[in-house]
């Protein structure tokens, strides 16, 4: 039996199990957006997409495309029954108010501190924050979900973010293709690590302490 | 009275330096016919507000390569690597800001208030240079209005007294910046007349809008 | 012949005067709202009512009142086409932020430094402000429009408010039922008087004192 | 998920000395049917956050004559002699401030701003006990976030998600309260159901709102 499942879809698998029924959720650009394709529609979850609409659905389809009807990373959408449109101000009462349960956001790096770092490479010019630092300030639980390592293998969880920080708050919880990590005013858990790996390799690919609790679980992939 | 004009007379309303107010969010709700006219009269050295860098060529993407560009108030250019070229050559000044900011910016200025308190932004290096107040617990960013000489609108539907109807996630920035420039030109896919547009309906208010030009002119 | 014009008829025709081709105006409860009925079509008026319209029309005839749909002052009103509605925080959006031309409001006092009072009675306990204090801030041009004394004769054009004033910010023009009179640096300046009416009649019914130039005009009744 | 209940269900959740946003101006968009159920259970010791006073018991000015009213917030008092009169007498507590500050006051806390900065208030009686900001040419008072436990809506049509959509001058305040109150009570004329509402036209999108009840039942 082989597996087919790529790194970014067991993230975005294992993101979903965190969400409780009835939420309005945020989902970042990137593997943060594959979480809806985990989302069965008994959870009644709401999706909120900053660029003026809750009630957003699946991805449109080639040839389904509506105009002017798209999500936060400029791909066409779809929506749900009950959806409604807003403008940015609204959409940021939303986002920044407290009324979005789950925001689901990339990082470049995540520190001891819990604190994210996603908006800005210096030197590289970008790509700018958009509306992250409202959503890791204003959302009720905000999820990291990356890739453990960069490209290069060099670890994205890091004792300090070298990069400027997204925000001043620790997130809740860290989702990685082979870790998931909960941070704490004690510093980083590890509490679930992915089948057949050992806590040592995640070690080894992770630049920052971690705290090893006798409990680690294993990741439902 | 009609507040229709062809888009000739309305661009050339818009001068060389002026702070430009575009809605949009990676070209969506933005004008595009009021942008090929200002491409073609070559109205340069602007500064433009828009959320982001959208493409290369589309939206204020066509701006910026046109070369009409001088400094963007924006919160994300990563799409447009023109634009990120642009900037680290020191061709367009840039100045980055959360989302959220940038909104209630706008709004500010529309709505007369003197500035709003934020949490956004707080520890990082958005902070920089701005008056931070403690409140009880709480940390926050004082953030000033941000008001424009003109905003170029995108609607679906408009009535010739200026009434504003959007149309899906187009609608954005649009009934925002409305309300802060000195000069408010809307393009509108479909003109239609007073009466025809329910007043529960109205998104933008026609007191709001100067200038009303259909976007097939 | 007799005129059976009241004096808020009077003061009103005259304010209606004071407006421009296609203006957005607020007007105030009681003898302001009354302006309406010497607004011409012609002149492309658009009312602005801060319970949530624009495009505000005339009081509503007895048996066409249509519900949830009133003005200010709680009347039943129609709307004409191109009306809007909205809520409180664009209502104030428009008030506050300029957007509105020309504010008629009533006042209980006026004084030399064209400072209104009309919000509050020590002792009596209100009426309160409503939209008033955001009027007077935000608005253009700001006309008071009200008789020119009290019932009981007292100067309602006093030196010195001596109720909480509304705002500190000089009103544009104050229009009564004898007098018009324009606050400057300088103090009132007396510029219409009523037909049949003197000077020294105007000045025994006002309690600050007036600038009287060489050239005051007639009230246009 | 059906937020729909029924008004008994609804007036359990409040409690006795809770702050209750009500929308409204001169009773028009006060939720009726909430308040009679108010009236009938007689929680007590409100602090009732309303625009003006209403009439006598009518709107907010039966919940005044049924006594369950301990302090208003408001903008003005006068069309309501009873509650001149309890002011008066010292049974009801007033804080009374400008309308487009009650507005925003409310529409900081529902969009998780700090404050907001006004010069309306400047100069008179309400600047009392506030920060005074002197920006550029300008001064301004800082006016803070202003929540409530619940606050009771009035809308024309609401679907069973929570969406709403208000008729002509009763839409006033009910969409910025919808926003700022830990509990969200909605009131609805027309239940529909999910889908009935075109998303161009939702005002208050269903997330805002907790509980639907029917005016009716």
């Amino acid at each position: 039996m082989t597996l087919t499942v790529s790194p970014k879809d067991i993230i975005a698998r294992r993101v979903a199990k965190e969400l409780n029924y009835g939420e309005v959720v945020n989902l970042g650009i990137g593997t943060p957006t594959r979480v809806s394709n985990y989302i069965s529609p008994e959870m009644n979850i709401t999706l909120q997409s900053e660029n003026g609409l809750v009630g957003m659905g699946a991805v449109a389809q080639p040839g389904e495309e509506i105009p002017d009807l798209t999500n936060a990373g400029g791909q066409f959408v779809t929506i749900v029954p009950g959806a409604a449109f807003f403008d940015t101000a609204m959409s940021f009462v939303i986002i920044r108010g407290g009324h979005v349960d789950v925001t689901v956001l990339g990082a470049l790096e995540v520190d001891e501190r819990g604190y994210l770092a996603n908006y800005w490479i210096p030197g590289r010019g970008g790509p700018g924050m958009g509306g992250g630092m409202d959503l890791v300030v204003g959302a009720k639980r905000v999820i990291v979900a990356m890739e453990h390592t960069r490209r290069d293998g060099e670890p994205k969880i890091v004792p300090r973010c070298s990069l400027p920080i997204t925000a001043k708050r620790m997130v809740d919880l860290i989702v990685t293709d082979i870790a998931v990590i909960r941070p704490t005013v004690e510093g980083l858990v590890l509490r679930e690590i992915a089948p057949g790996l050992t806590v040592d390799e995640i070690l080894a690919k992770t630049g920052a302490c971690l705290i090893v609790p006798d409990d680690v679980g294993e990741m439902v992939a | 009275m009609s507040k229709v004009k062809t888009i000739q007379e309305a661009v050339e309303l818009i001068e060389e330096g002026m702070t430009v107010m575009l809605p949009g969010f990676l070209g969506v709700g933005t004008p595009k016919a009021l942008i090929d006219a200002l491409c073609e009269k070559r109205t340069g050295n602007l500064t433009v507000i828009y959320n982001d860098g959208a493409f290369p060529g589309v939206g204020i993407g066509k701006l910026v390569r046109c070369g009409l560009v001088s400094k963007m108030i924006s919160t994300h250019t990563g799409t447009n690597p023109e634009l990120v070229k642009a900037i680290a050559e020191g061709l367009i000044e840039i100045e980055l800001l959360p989302q959220g900011t940038l909104v209630e910016r706008i709004r500010a200025a529309g709505a007369g208030l003197g500035g709003i308190l934020t949490s956004t932004g707080v520890g990082t290096e958005v902070e920089k240079g701005k008056t931070i107040m403690e409140l009880g617990d709480a940390t926050y960013l004082l953030e000033l209005p941000l008001r424009a000489d003109v905003a170029l609108l995108y609607a679906y539907k408009g009535d010739t007294s200026g009434n504003l109807v959007y149309r899906n996630t187009a609608r954005n920035f649009n009934p925002i910046m409305a309300t802060a420039a000195d000069l408010v030109i809307a393009e509108v896919e479909h003109l239609v007349d007073v009466g025809d547009i329910d007043p529960e309906h109205v998104v933008t208010p026609g007191i709001f809008v100067d200038i009303i030009v259909r976007g097939c002119d």
